[in-house]
């Protein structure tokens, strides 16, 4: 069902934990099937200088929250903003159809994250941008 | 990598492996007596007395004639025939049926289906052991209920209802009953005539028999319509040249079945007890499904803060097979009906997991399965933001 | 005694025997690769994967798409499914059917039942050869018709209808369009796009496949109910669990048919017609069915004076396995509607003899058919009252 590259991440997850003093936090729920996704973040100079992650899901869930906070680690708010579910599924290597919808709990835990942090700086709220690649099932 | 070296099958609920024995008794039929039963020649007249012996095998094992068993392709066939043939059938009479909200969905799509065609139903709940009350059916009855269909037992918690209680009410109030005992037959003993039963649909590949073979018994009383239209197959009432290689595996399966009920049904209990009970040890954790009233080789149990779907990979990655009723496996991402209806919330849902024994599970597998499972579980919920501090690691 | 020196098969439009190729690409998926393809731990996969390799055979050997076929439990439940499913799917457009007076009786039976529904059942008449005229087909449309459904070759004389001209009218009109193709499948060419076929039926048993097996073509524009509710198999338009041995050899099957087919017909159009020819040097008898656009492996043929299941029981002592129409070897005592629709009055109707031939016929076969039959048909004659003295010895 998944791919060796999916099973690897989702058996050997990276950047699973907390952090204690983390600078944002973001938590999302998945609509659809009910699974959460937890992300702390470390800022300095604008750039995601440690990433860690909970998540309470399917393994394509756990396998593209580790991808993604991967993906994002040591790239510029800005980048790691642009990250889309799109290429976490591509980083991976492929997920089943029914199962690309899991991947969007990291991309949006990670929004939230970030916007937290920008919050507790005292800056502006970054927009969603819609059209993300959701419903396939 | 999978750890090759271990393969421990305990999803024996969705489907179990054909017996050699029976395979054996298959083989002529998939070679050189292929007559057509219907047809008058010699090698005809072979299959034609092949299926003769296979239905007197599944009229004997739950206590029918041979004239009342009808050969299918599965479980889901001979659900679909009884509830729409006896819908169709009796549609005169009234539009009511009754069922509970723990069936298959070979039975709740298709009384979901019978509603847009103007059928009305009445799910009736169950307990949190997913028992049916049967003072419910007998309140829910009307002028113009046509048919009651509960199930035997339940596929995902291994709860087995009160039939002989149902079949009873039904026939004192002259209404037909009919039985989804895909998971009961060849498990645990069964009787349509004591049990008031009117019609029961079994599935082959349940008791170790072949995929796509079916049967449904249907009581004298009972006045149905087809749901294969066609030739004069089977008493003229389900059509289709016979699958005889199918149907003699089938019979001679669920005979052999019955005949070591007793003694497997000791031995699976044993062996369910003694996993249950290893695995309850962990703790958050909470077993589904009655305590007794129960299926020998069903062990389903609920992991809080953990989903189904990751246990079942990690199982999988270290040889073990087994089923979940989180919503995560399932296509349309709806967690296990089932499960809702015994009173479980939907985040407490997503961590079961439904582990079914069989013929050739042994100690050393529950052994095997109750070292794994907790570690599987302490990894997953290290990992998961739900978990309170004190269980994690 | 029956001759056992001799076993010659001709009845395979009735049923044929297993290829033993496709018996040893079965016997992984009924041993040890038993998993239930839904499930998702390893034996699962290997199941999932045979399931789409057999999907993938089918769909080429009829011009589809993977994801246009849907695996059944035969033709019946492909005809059942096809014909109940778009006429409750699209009740509301309209309760309109056309249909022919020499389908199989699982489309005839199930347009009759529809009719007790509600629906509106139009039989389009058939010429002396059993062919039928789509400009007739043209003429019977309505504005509530909603589906045209014509068999592809006929199952008792052979007969190849016009279906792509058919096929045609049905696209420019906006009518989806069903064909039977049970007889056709692995046996002639077919191309469901170029044909404007919409859903098509087959069954795996008609080409040395599996029995209970069958798929149901359905193109992309068509809306139907499913015929089996309840869980999430094929694509949730077909619930029970696979038949996974039986939908592998059912692919095999078809595959090899297909590669084979062109060869094979020419073999099997000259066994056809030097039986035919011979036959019908014995005085008073009759081909039915069209000389040329007819299946390459039917030999359909008329004997007057006497009866079809007397002829059958006759040729079994001989060794040799066919097929009547003859009411008497029918368990509803009605005559063959299909010779009938062609013209034949009800008495020579019951003299009706077929024999289709096989793989395994050779010239030898058909020699001793040759040498057989007027031995029979000039005994049974002398038997009969019927007989003109000419014809007596
Ligand atoms: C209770 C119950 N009913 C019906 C079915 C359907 O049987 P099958 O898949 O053999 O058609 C199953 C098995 O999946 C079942 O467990
Ligand atoms: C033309 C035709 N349609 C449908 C069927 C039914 O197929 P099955 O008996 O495999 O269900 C047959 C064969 O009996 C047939 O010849
Ligand atoms: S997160 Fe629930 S299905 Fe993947
Ligand atoms: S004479 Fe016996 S059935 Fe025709």
């Amino acid at each position: 069902m998944y791919n060796e590259k999916v099973m690897d991440h989702f058996e050997n997850p990276r950047n699973t934990g907390v952090i204690k003093d983390a600078d944002g936090i973001g938590e999302e729920g998945n609509p659809q099937c009910g699974d959460i996704m937890k992300v702390f973040i470390k800022v300095k100079d604008n750039i995601i200088e440690d990433i860690k992650f909970q998540t309470f899901g399917c393994g394509a869930a756990i396998a593209s929250s580790s991808m993604a906070t991967e993906l994002v680690k040591g790239k510029t708010l800005e980048e790691a903003w642009d990250l889309s579910n799109k290429a976490v599924v591509e980083a991976l290597e492929g997920l089943p159809p029914a199962k690309v919808h899991c991947s969007v709990l990291a991309e949006d835990a990670i929004h939230r994250a970030i916007n937290d942090y920008r919050k507790k700086q005292g800056l502006p709220q970054w927009e969603e941008k819609s059209g993300k690649e959701s419903h396939h099932h | 990598m999978t750890d090759k070296t271990r393969m421990i099958y305990m999803d024996n609920a969705a489907t179990t492996p054909l017996r050699p024995e029976v395979f054996d008794a298959m083989i002529p039929f998939m070679t050189h007596n292929f007559g057509n039963p219907s047809s008058l020649y010699d090698i005809a007249k072979i299959s034609r007395e092949a299926v003769a012996k296979a239905r007197s095998q599944v009229a004997a094992a739950i206590g029918a004639q041979p004239k009342e068993i009808y050969f299918t392709s599965g479980g889901t066939e001979s659900d679909n025939w009884a509830i729409k043939g006896v819908c169709f059938a009796n549609q005169n009479k009234g539009k009511h049926i009754i069922t509970t909200s723990v069936e298959h969905h070979a039975v709740s799509h298709t009384c979901k289906w019978l509603e847009k065609q103007g059928f009305e139903v009445t799910y009736i709940p169950v307990d949190n052991y997913g028992l049916v009350d049967p003072d419910d059916v007998s309140a829910a009855i009307r002028d113009d209920t046509i048919l009651i269909t509960i199930m035997f037992a339940n596929n995902e918690i291994g709860t087995i209802e009160p039939i002989a209680e149902i079949g009873k009410i039904a026939r004192e109030r002259g209404i037909l009953f009919h039985t989804d005992a895909v998971q009961a037959v060849g498990h645990v003993p069964i009787d349509v005539v004591s049990m008031n039963i009117d019609m029961l649909s079994l599935s082959g590949h349940k008791f170790n028999g072949p995929k796509g073979t079916g049967a449904l018994y249907i009581g004298k009383r009972v006045k149905i319509d087809p749901l294969m239209h066609g030739g004069d197959q089977e008493r003229r009432r389900r059509a289709g040249t016979e699958n005889v290689p199918g149907i003699v595996g089938l019979g001679l399966a669920l005979e052999l079945s019955v005949s070591e009920m007793e003694e497997s049904s000791k031995r699976l209990i044993r062996l369910r007890n003694r996993l249950t009970e290893g695995l309850l040890r962990i703790p958050r954790s909470h077993i589904s499904g009655h305590p007794e009233e129960r299926l020998p080789n069903n062990v389903s149990i609920i992991f809080e803060y953990i989903e189904g779907e990751s246990i079942l990979l990690m199982l999988n990655r270290k040889g073990i097979s087994a089923s979940t009723g989180s919503a995560c496996n399932s296509a349309s991402l709806e967690p296990s009906h089932v499960l809702m209806a015994c009173g479980f919330n939907p985040e407490i849902v997503h961590g079961s997991l439904r582990l079914t024994l069989g013929h050739s599970t042994t100690d050393e597998d529950v052994d095997y399965v109750l070292e794994t499972v907790p570690e599987i579980v302490q990894k997953l919920r290290n990992m998961s933001p739900l978990t309170p501090p004190e269980l994690r690691s």
